[in-house]
């Protein structure tokens, strides 16, 4: 594997990377719910890829009861319910306020209906601070269940068609996991017309305390998230790079640059960083850190010489 | 303004940083107390702000902690901590040992408002509630403010920083199971008893639910400003992912706030309590 | 919460299950793959609740490439292939081993078609020694990008029909998490005639070595097993027990005797135990030894009186 | 009767316990020796066996790593451990200090084979595959069976077992990358040269399939008996997971055996060697 032999001298890290549209300094961003204007103090977004804030919904949210997180081995679960301040805040404030850093902002939105996610991309889409768009489409917090509508490939497809239609701005589905086969889901997107694709939300998740009987979270389930899940999430990155042509982006567990490496080297061609924030508050600095480190250490100039490169001896699947 | 848009403006540095444990010893049945070197922090601590801290991800302790600081010493740069063990966090955070280092970022969130020309303050914890509570009587009696503290535990055990606070020339109230003393009833008389003695300029209060309700009723009725610090379970500390939110009441409305950035400390009067 | 108030006098912990007509002393037995006959040597099988060997396949069957196992954080991947040595071997020295035990024998089947299912079902549901019949529908490592029966409902619904018809002896399905709502996978098998269902097999996964740019496993992908996954299960059995009148079996992440009180509170009324017993070899008995403990703690008499309890403040699902 | 079927029918006793650490050292740069009281054991331990340890769960090390004995002590009831720091486990290891236990399990597995009337026996390891052969090569000295072995290394640094070979009155050569010696075709030579000047009965080898193949290649034409022991990434280590399989070949047959439970020693003849 020639890519791995030691090379002479690096001549600097190729960091850049194209996300359907989307250029990005670097493949590290923050995953949407475990990011905000408050964590300005502990690291600088100059620094990162992208910007992606917290879903936002059309109206002002309260969210769930609390207990809203719990912990679990190797992870956590979160049952948030996407509190919000709603859209007409996020256009007054969030967006002007990430207008000070030279980084692109994603905006990644969650709708109840089809028509709320149209109208949402349109107002959204079409403002100048926002650079691409996340459809959240596989928030498992909702009621009802934790359906969602990522969980059907012809919804899937209708939503993803309707915005296309209304929005030229770079569009990227949030994929869930919690589905029998995500590359439906994934084909669905590529079809509609999405630009990538983010491998992917939490899965659905439940903790009982068996002390007092109860449920761990106030809204009894919420998605899992952290290192524990992250080979899950692997192997569909994996199935939607096998699948899709559309650029991917990985979420999902990880806590240091060799996670982020191995999603890259699964298909992603960027990597969120979601609840490692939780643990260590400027860890999306620290993954950049050790993949430059990596990276340098065999010798790999390109970080597209990483992206899909998974090597196999014998199987390769049909 | 409202309270969730304070504090995004003020831009305090904040760090997470690997600090020196100076000691970590076990102070009764299920309480420890923790001395660390402060002496690399970026800001000054508050009596009620709090260090989000890393205890150890061993022992499936994924998340940090959040703990107040329980003694703010300037003069050696040193800071205390008090805690409960409970479960695999407190119980990893007893494994760490003198000369070890620990995670720690902070300090984080509000502190309480102690008014320049208070005069005597009147202090309400229950159980390990004190830990909070302790840095503002130990910064009362370096203002030479003085305080009436009541404290409520299971048992004598867990009252063991009654004599800190006595040294610190508080008057000390204690009740417990024990006892029998730690209903309700008799602490509105002990409370109702130092106020008829007292000019109370302000009260605060920490633990419970219960007590927190009644020292709502009571400081409303005489007009007293108080505040509470609350504890929720968080996720980043750092108020971007609103697990650990409470509802206050301001302008009439319902707004649901963070206990991490706008809080802990709170205005007794807006926070509504659940049932 | 009555149930949870210290009763005056324990006498005795009731721990008698009854799983869909079997009757076992006790809700602790392993799962299928995470036990043999070599493990004799560290613990007495008359005290478990039930035997079930590893799945076994019509004809020799040779497995996977190695490794076939991987760490990860929280658990571990598996991609054994079921090796096998075929039903004759197994008739003529497994199922006659365990006739020394005084613990019913549930006999794991996994089969490459509905037909091979029925056929070997027939063999073995009407052997004397077998006690039980556990379909394996759900099994993620054969190739075929991880594809198993228990990811169609109407191929459940087929498969359990036909096998139910073939024997009368209690038969068991055990699901697979890979699909998107497992309450219809549960339904299917109810409605063919499945007596019980396990809850559940792995979760495909996939790890990549990134400094040999090699998947971990010789076959790519396995199916991840240990406490890392749990959350998802204890809402799956959360979710089958609102579905389905069926018991359930829990399985997937129990280390102690917590773990399985949890899943039990979620509704499983029996729970099987695999990777602990790669930890701790007697893992087995601790768990039950905790539960008794824990029933004892609490002043529970009877099993029955934890399985489903969890408890709601609010929110009930519809 | 086959490898695979002829251990289902022993019951030997295997225990899983906590054994107390009475040293663990660091010995060259990338090798430590660990002591443990192995007093408590169940049944003898033979060369060839191993545990299968608990480095300690946290560093997300989930799970055992198994180590075959690198000495065995009767005298003074403890068992010694060569191992080399690789991953998670074996880090997770080094953490461990003298006076704490650590939980393990076995004797397990099939040892080497020593005939009685045995005079002279050659052994071949590579790296830490020594920590193997060692434990054979001190059986051998004590029943006055004469030793050689070839030992291939990285560096000189990695040849640590030398002098205890040495010690064992062993004729040791050395071979390393360092040196430019450890290629195929100069063990082969000394292989030769060995078998040459004398009669060896029988020959064992561990750690390098490219040195397993060679010394399968010459025994295989002299007609020595060997056995060589193998290693695979193991679930259960008690045979019944499969995941530590290996094919072998018996009459004419490829059999998938588990290196855990028919190993982790094996006729090197009947090993099917991949390439
Ligand atoms: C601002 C603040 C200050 C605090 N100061 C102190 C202090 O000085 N001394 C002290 O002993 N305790 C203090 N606590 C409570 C302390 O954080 C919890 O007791 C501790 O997190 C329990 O962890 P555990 O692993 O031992 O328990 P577990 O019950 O196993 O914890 C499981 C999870 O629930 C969370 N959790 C459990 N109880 C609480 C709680 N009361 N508040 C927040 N999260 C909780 C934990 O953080 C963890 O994520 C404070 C809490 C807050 C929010
Ligand atoms: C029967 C037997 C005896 C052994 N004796 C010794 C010994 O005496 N001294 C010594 O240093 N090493 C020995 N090994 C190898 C040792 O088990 C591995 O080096 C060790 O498991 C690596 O763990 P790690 O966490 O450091 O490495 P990692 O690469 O992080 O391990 C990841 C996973 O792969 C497995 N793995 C990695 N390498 C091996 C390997 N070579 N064999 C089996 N599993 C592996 C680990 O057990 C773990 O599950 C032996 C292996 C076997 C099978
Ligand atoms: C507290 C919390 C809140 C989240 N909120 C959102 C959200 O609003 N929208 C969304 O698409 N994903 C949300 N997520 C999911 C994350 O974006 C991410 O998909 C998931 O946490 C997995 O990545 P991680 O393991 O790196 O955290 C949230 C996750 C957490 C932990
Ligand atoms: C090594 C290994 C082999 C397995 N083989 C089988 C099998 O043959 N049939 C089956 O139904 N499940 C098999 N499983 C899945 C387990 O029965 C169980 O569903 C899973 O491991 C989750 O439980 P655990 O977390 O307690 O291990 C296997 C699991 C492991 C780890
Ligand atoms: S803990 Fe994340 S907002 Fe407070
Ligand atoms: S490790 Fe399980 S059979 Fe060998």
């Amino acid at each position: 594997m020639s890519t791995l032999e030691q090379k002479s001298a690096n001549q600097g890290c190729h960091l850049r990377v194209n996300i359907g549209g989307l250029e990005l300094k670097n493949p590290i961003m923050p995953a949407s719910g475990a990011f905000g204007e408050s964590m300005e103090k502990v690291l600088d977004f100059n620094h990162l890829g992208a910007v992606l804030p917290k879903s936002i919904t059309k109206y002002p949210r309260k969210g769930n009861d609390t207990p809203r997180v719990c912990e679990v081995p190797a992870g956590m679960i979160n049952s948030i319910g996407i509190q919000s301040k709603g859209l007409q805040y996020y256009l007054k404030n969030i967006v002007p306020y990430y207008q000070q850093y030279d980084t692109p902002l994603i905006a990644s939105i969650s709708a109840d209906s089809v028509e709320e996610f149209v109208e949402m991309a349109d107002i959204l889409g079409n403002n100048p601070g926002v650079d691409a768009l996340e459809l959240n489409i596989s928030c498992p917090n909702l009621k009802g269940d934790g359906l969602a509508f990522g969980m059907d490939a012809d919804v899937t497809y209708e939503l993803t068609k309707k915005v296309r239609g209304i929005t030229d701005v770079p569009l990227f589905n949030k994929l869930t996991p919690n589905v029998t086969r995500i590359q439906d889901i994934a084909l669905a997107s590529e079809e509609g017309g999405a630009d990538a694709l983010t491998v992917v939300n939490t899965f659905l998740a439940m903790s009982i305390n068996v002390h007092t009987w109860k449920p761990e979270l106030g809204n009894v389930m919420g998605g899992i998230s952290g290192p524990g899940v992250k080979p899950i999430i692997v192997r569909m990155i994996y199935q939607v790079y096998q699948a899709s042509k559309l650029p991917i982006i990985g979420c999902g567990g990880v806590m240091n640059g060799e996670d982020a490496i191995e999603m890259m080297l699964a298909g992603a061609s960027a990597v969120q960083v979601g609840t490692a924030s939780f643990i260590k508050p400027a860890a999306m600095l620290d993954v950049l850190e050790e993949i430059k480190s990596y990276m340098q250490q065999y010798g790999i100039n390109d970080i597209y010489d990483i992206i899909g490169k998974v090597h196999f001896n014998q199987y390769e699947e049909g | 303004m409202f309270l969730e848009d304070l504090f995004l403006l003020g831009v305090r540095v904040v760090k997470d940083q690997e600090v020196k444990i100076l000691s970590n010893i076990q102070v009764s049945e299920r309480y420890w107390h923790m001395v660390v070197d402060a002496s690399g922090l970026a800001s000054d601590v508050e009596p009620g702000q709090f260090f989000y801290i890393d205890c150890g991800q061993e022992n499936e302790s994924f998340l940090r902690r959040p703990f107040s600081v329980y003694r703010i010493n300037q003069d050696d740069q040193t800071l205390e901590f008090l805690y409960l063990t409970k479960g695999l966090g407190t119980q990893a955070l007893t494994k760490l040992k003198q000369g070890e280092t620990v995670r720690s970022f902070g300090p984080l969130g509000q502190g309480f408002s102690l008014q320049e020309d208070a005069q005597k303050i009147l202090l309400l914890a229950r159980g390990v509630g004190i830990a909070t509570l302790a840095a503002l009587a130990q910064e009362a009696s370096k203002k030479g403010v003085q305080c009436a503290a009541i404290l409520s535990a299971r048992s004598h055990n867990d009252l063991l920083a009654a004599e800190m606070l006595q040294g610190f020339g508080a008057e000390v109230h204690k009740v417990t199971e024990e006892d029998g003393t730690s209903d309700v009833e008799n602490v509105r008389d002990i409370i109702e008893d130092i106020t008829a003695r007292h000019n109370i300029d302000a009260a605060y209060t920490c633990g419970s639910r219960r007590l927190s309700r009644l020292l709502q009723d009571i400081t409303s009725k005489k007009d007293i400003p108080a505040e509470i610090a609350l504890e929720e379970h968080m996720g980043c500390a750092m108020g971007v992912c609103y697990a650990c939110v409470c509802d206050v009441v301001e302008d009439d409305e319902i707004r649901t706030v963070r206990v991490c950035l706008e809080g802990p400390v709170f205005p007794l009067q807006k926070v509504m309590m659940q049932p």
